[in-house]
């Protein structure tokens, strides 16, 4: 009886590698994850519902951006077939447009100020603001007229710094580019040069619409200084997940009055282009400032 | 800052001291504008002011003491309690009439024009009933003989709100004790 | 192979977390400044029902709350059918429908009369957070009814934001509606004025002792301005100072044991403590000039006077046990008339500008100096609410001198006092 | 989405953890899938083999087919063991019978040790998958309390207690559990399965292991 010895033990087995069907395992799952979260259940079988835009008065848009060319032009050279039809369809070897300048600069777009085209909008800072001192001459005038017209004034004063604060807040908004300029929300046929204003200015207008509060509820030498910073979480549909107050001012009335505000604000009126999670801070600056 | 201060205090009390010995200077220059100011801010309203004779001496005033026939009033000048040169001359003519009618008590009540806190023109009433008596009894009367009150701007002599009606309103007066 | 597998996970959980960093904004301002209130109708739960109780509840309220500046009003034409029901618990009342009108407080009550019994049941409510903030029933006599509507008032000031209101208050003044100048003492909103003194001479200068049991003022009754007191309740009269001279001005300090007084019993006019009995303790200023119209700090251990020590009539503080004392306004030629708010921050005051008088506040330490007032007519003689809230005041804006009330940053003027006689002098006394 | 991305730090390391043993034991599963099929595949195809074949030789030229059965690795020991005793013996002229005891108390010793090894290679990996599946649910478990803790902690703070601030707390704490059964069931399914599957093999180890020890014990009388 010959013996062929056979090969060395170690050899023999070959098991699989497990580190393969690991990575195996791993992508098994991601696949998963992005099968129910991706939307390819039950969502995309709803209908969308049917678009209508109507242009009656100057609402804010939810996202301006909306049909904007690519702000970098440097490097997708793209025609803009949108924009100026007088002007040579496409020109990608010009660098710098004077013309149809598509700028690569967002705040320059977004802000909300009377663009110098022919259309029939109206120009975005209607504000008669009457610079008129109460008269200190006129005798004959009684004080009620007189506080009336001041608390006109501290309204007017009141709104343009919340304009101001918005166009400012929008333009760094878009700055920082936190709305991605293909979200597909807006105006049908955008050039992102449309007066609105972006979904994070949106939510920060809708919040403080709702927010009440009285600065007489207020010890008046705080009003200057009093802070309080909340986490608000919103689902693309526009509704609040979630929220907590992180830093309380430690005044009781003006913690009071931020909750309110935000339970009022747990559906905002449209969805969103994506889940937005805020930390917000509310002060009374603008209210001091106009006090000064 | 202190040595600001202790310019002013000494520069009114030297002036004041120049009132009282009876040096004939112009008003003070502050004077001169306070009125100035006062009388065409007023301007306007003098025509709708009430006339002087309507506002007889308050009939309901604190009926004790009388006037005295020989006794003229002085005036004054807004927010002030020293005395004119006319001030002076009247006093100097009451001092006479003292002198001659020995037994006579006299009361002098400050008053002031209805401008001005309550509180602060009681005391300018009665600054102003201090400064005319202090002359007074620098002209050789009696002090125990003069007696001050302060009215503040509860006795108007007239009412209204003119700049004539003020002035006649600043006043010292000098009424007999019975 | 296994350092492997954990940078991956590593990398796995980073992904969520790098996505999570939140955007940030900033809100300065609310976008409403007054609380919307629905203030509706009291109706009645037992007894007959009496248009004039229900009336004169929400005129009160009303008057009361507006004067806070809090609040905004919910137009009560656009009520719905709860404001029909007496729904006075939380879970009765339909918020929903409530908050559809935009209101964020509700005020709902009821009132059972039986003879000349009132039972008022008052409730405010949180709309927003749908809850009860506060309530309160009140058991009385017809006449009452608007006490308990201002004590109510004071209630909802007190839920809301912490600090009672001042509507519970009184306020004194000098009004001749008889003919002559008498001390006289009426509710915040100017109703039921009734006169205390009958000296058919010449009051003047009310104030409050702290604690609002007595009233000081001066009396020409004895041919002299001295200083009484006098007890409110008992009606109790003592001649205090009668000092030759002035005897006006008198402020009791806080501890209730000291009068600061201004004095002429030297020849000048000068501020001087006296105790409870009129014996003096100490002098206070010393100089040539007028020295007057003292006003405490809430503290008790500093003092606001009108000085013309240096010319002009200023404002000055004077420090009770150094007596030093430091000008704190260098604005116009005339300051008068301080008041020194219950808070201890704030001087009020009137100042001379243009012929004219107008009220002004200004830091205790010399800063911040506001405007209150802008004409027409002078506005004089500034005291403040025991809250700080509020400041009252008299003016002859609309003819004769008239007790007005305003918020201590000069809106919301109202007038309290009729124009038929010639009201001055307010004194507002603490809560009571 | 949301759910997971807004949860607490706690919860969401529970989540990570959990995604940790799903993702191995299903790692595994596949793993011992691959084997244990092979190995079911390999055994049969080799004991056809084995019987058809005569020589012991012949058939330890042809192992290297069936190299995933355990029972290869059984007829290879033996045969190597006999092969070594083969060339013991002819270098030395020994007791047959002394010998011949002993050689079959050789073959019986590999025949053991290499079953136990062969079933420990099987099992290899499989006690995670059992503690996977009684351990997960209970992580998640965790995982949900946590939350809920967490959430109600955060009621406490924001003062109001309504369902629209409660609710999504505990939803996004119960995805804790959620995930936990996810791993953990097919991991207890792919154990049960795997455990049985592994039984047959023993069986047939064993079963192959008597067989052996038969020739083994017919070759012995054979020579002498």
């Amino acid at each position: 009886m010959s013996v062929v010895p056979l090969h060395s033990n170690n050899a023999f087995h070959q098991d699989p590698k497990f580190g393969r069907l690991l990575l195996l395992s791993l992508i098994v799952h991601v696949v998963v994850w992005a099968v129910f979260t991706g939307g390819w259940f039950g969502v995309s079988q709803r209908p969308k519902p049917p678009v209508y835009y109507v242009d009656l008065i100057h609402k804010p848009v939810l996202n301006p951006q909306a049909g904007r060319p690519e702000p970098r032009p440097a490097s997708k050279p793209k025609p803009e077939p949108v924009k100026s039809a007088a002007v040579t369809p496409s020109a990608p070897k010009e660098p710098a447009k004077p013309v149809a300048k598509i700028p690569p600069k967002p705040p320059e777009v977004v802000v909300p100020k009377p663009t110098p085209k022919p259309e029939p909008k109206p120009a975005a800072k209607p504000v008669p603001k009457p610079a008129a001192e109460p008269d200190r001459r006129t005798e004959q005038k009684l004080q009620n007229a007189l506080d009336e017209i001041r608390e006109r004034q501290k309204h007017e004063a009141e709104r343009d710094a919340l304009k101001e604060r918005l166009a400012k807040l929008s333009e760094s908004v878009n700055a920082a580019a936190t709305v991605p300029a293909d979200v597909p929300v807006g105006m049908p046929d955008g050039q992102g040069n449309e007066v609105g204003v972006s979904a994070l200015a949106f939510v920060q207008a809708f919040i403080q619409q709702n927010w009440v509060l009285s600065p007489y509820l207020l010890d008046q030498s705080r009003i200057a200084n009093i802070e309080a910073k909340a986490t608000l979480a919103y689902s693309a549909s526009g509704k609040l997940v979630r929220f907590r107050i992180n830093s309380p001012s430690g005044n009781q009335q003006f913690d009071d009055s931020l909750k309110r505000a935000i339970t009022k604000s747990d559906q905002l009126p449209q969805g969103l282009p994506k889940d937005l999670e805020l930390v917000v801070t509310f002060n009374l600056k603008d209210i001091a400032a106009a006090r000064r | 800052m202190k040595v600001m201060q202790m310019l002013k205090v000494s520069m009114v009390v030297l002036f004041l001291c120049g009132g009282l010995i009876g040096c004939s200077t112009t008003p003070p220059v502050t004077q001169m504008d306070d009125q100035a100011k006062v009388t065409q801010a007023d301007m306007s309203q003098q025509a709708e002011a009430k006339g002087v004779d309507e506002g007889a001496v308050k009939s309901e005033a604190v009926p004790s003491h009388d006037a005295v026939a020989g006794l003229e009033r002085i005036y004054f000048d807004f927010d002030q309690f020293t005395l004119s040169a006319d001030a002076r001359r009247i006093l100097g003519e009451n001092a006479k009439y003292l002198n001659a009618n020995n037994g006579l008590q006299v009361v002098i009540e400050g008053h002031c024009d209805e401008r001005g806190s309550d509180e602060y023109n009681l005391a300018l009433g009665e600054s102003r009933a201090l400064a005319a008596k202090n002359y007074l009894v620098s002209l050789g009367i009696d002090a125990k003989r003069i007696s001050v009150i302060s009215y503040g701007e509860e006795k108007p002599l007239v009412s209204g709100s003119s700049e004539e009606a003020w002035a006649q309103n600043r006043r010292a007066e000098f009424k007999a004790v019975h | 192979m296994f350092v492997r597998w954990i940078v991956l996970l590593v990398a796995c959980c980073a992904l969520p977390w790098s996505v999570r960093a939140a955007t940030e904004i900033e809100i300065s301002a609310p976008g409403e400044q007054s609380i919307p209130l629905a203030l509706t109708q009291f109706l009645p739960d037992q007894g007959p029902q009496s248009a004039r109780v229900a009336a004169e509840i929400n005129e009160v309220l009303n008057a009361d709350l507006d004067l806070s500046g809090l609040f905004r009003f919910v137009d009560p034409a656009a009520f719905l059918d709860d404001a029909g029901r007496i729904s006075l618990l939380s879970n009765q009342v339909n918020f929903p429908q409530w908050r559809m009108l935009g209101a964020e407080t509700l005020i709902k009550g009821s009132y059972s009369l039986t003879g000349e019994q009132l039972v008022v049941e008052a409730r405010l409510f949180d709309i927003v957070n749908r809850r009860l903030l506060t309530g309160r029933r009140y058991v009385g006599e017809v006449k009452d009814v608007r006490r308990m509507a201002h004590a109510f008032a004071d209630l909802v000031l007190k839920a809301l934001t912490g600090e009672e209101g001042p509507f519970s208050s009184r306020i004194a003044y000098i009004s001749n509606q008889t003919g002559h100048p008498e001390l006289w003492l009426m509710d915040v909103d100017g109703k039921r004025p009734i006169r205390l003194t009958d000296h058919r001479s010449i009051v003047l200068n009310p104030d409050f002792s702290p604690r609002g049991k007595e009233i000081l003022f001066t009396s020409y009754r004895a041919n002299n301005p001295d200083l009484y007191r006098k007890e409110i309740y008992s009606g109790k009269e003592a001649r205090l100072s009668y000092r030759p001279g002035l005897n006006v001005a008198g402020r009791m300090a806080p501890n209730e044991r000291e009068i600061a007084l201004t004095l002429s019993k030297d020849g000048n006019p000068e501020i001087y403590l006296v105790d409870i009995s009129g014996r003096v303790l100490k002098r206070i200023t010393d100089n040539w000039g007028i020295d007057s119209d003292p006003s405490w700090s809430p503290d008790g251990s500093r003092m606001a006077f009108v000085s013309n020590r240096q010319g002009n009539p200023h404002i000055f503080i004077a420090d009770i046990f150094t007596g030093k004392a430091e000008r704190l306004t260098t604005q116009g030629k005339y300051n008068a008339t301080p008041a020194w708010n219950p808070k201890g921050d704030r001087i009020a005051f009137t100042r001379q500008e243009g012929g004219r008088f107008d009220i002004y506040t200004i830091k205790t330490d010399g800063t911040d100096e506001r405007r209150l007032t802008f004409g027409p007519g002078n506005s004089e003689h500034p005291r403040w609410s025991p809250d700080s809230r509020f400041i009252v005041y008299s003016s002859d804006k609309s003819g004769n001198r008239a007790i007005y009330v305003m918020r201590a940053d000069g809106t919301g003027a109202r007038r309290l006092t009729t124009l038929e006689s010639d009201s001055r002098h307010p004194a507002w006394s603490t809560r009571w | 989405m949301e759910l997971v991305l807004n949860a607490g730090p706690v919860v969401k390391l529970v989540l990570l953890i959990l995604v940790y043993f799903s993702v191995v034991s299903w790692a595994i599963i596949f793993y011992k899938q691959l084997v244990i099929f092979r190995a079911m595949r390999d055994s049969e195809r080799f004991l056809d083999f084995f019987w058809s074949k005569k020589r012991f030789d012949a058939i330890g030229q042809g192992l290297d087919h069936y190299r995933h059965s355990p029972l290869t690795v059984l007829f290879r020991e033996v045969y190597r063991e006999l092969a070594q005793n083969r060339r013991q013996t002819e270098g030395q002229e020994a007791d047959n019978l002394v010998a011949d005891l002993g050689e079959q108390e050789r073959v019986a010793r590999v025949l053991r040790r290499s079953t136990t090894s062969e079933s420990h290679r099987l099992e290899k990996y499989l006690s995670f998958l059992a503690t996977t599946g009684s351990a997960a649910p209970f992580i998640g478990l965790f995982g949900t309390v946590w939350g809920i803790m967490d959430a109600f902690h955060g009621i406490g703070t924001s003062g109001s207690a309504s369902l629209a601030v409660v609710a999504p707390g505990i939803s996004e704490a119960l995805v804790a559990t959620a995930i936990g059964l996810v791993a953990a069931i097919p991991a207890v399914i792919g154990y049960n399965h795997f455990v049985n599957k592994i039984n047959v093999l023993t069986g047939e180890m064993d079963n192959f292991s008597q067989e052996m020890l038969n020739i083994v014990q017919r070759m012995s009388s054979r020579v002498h």
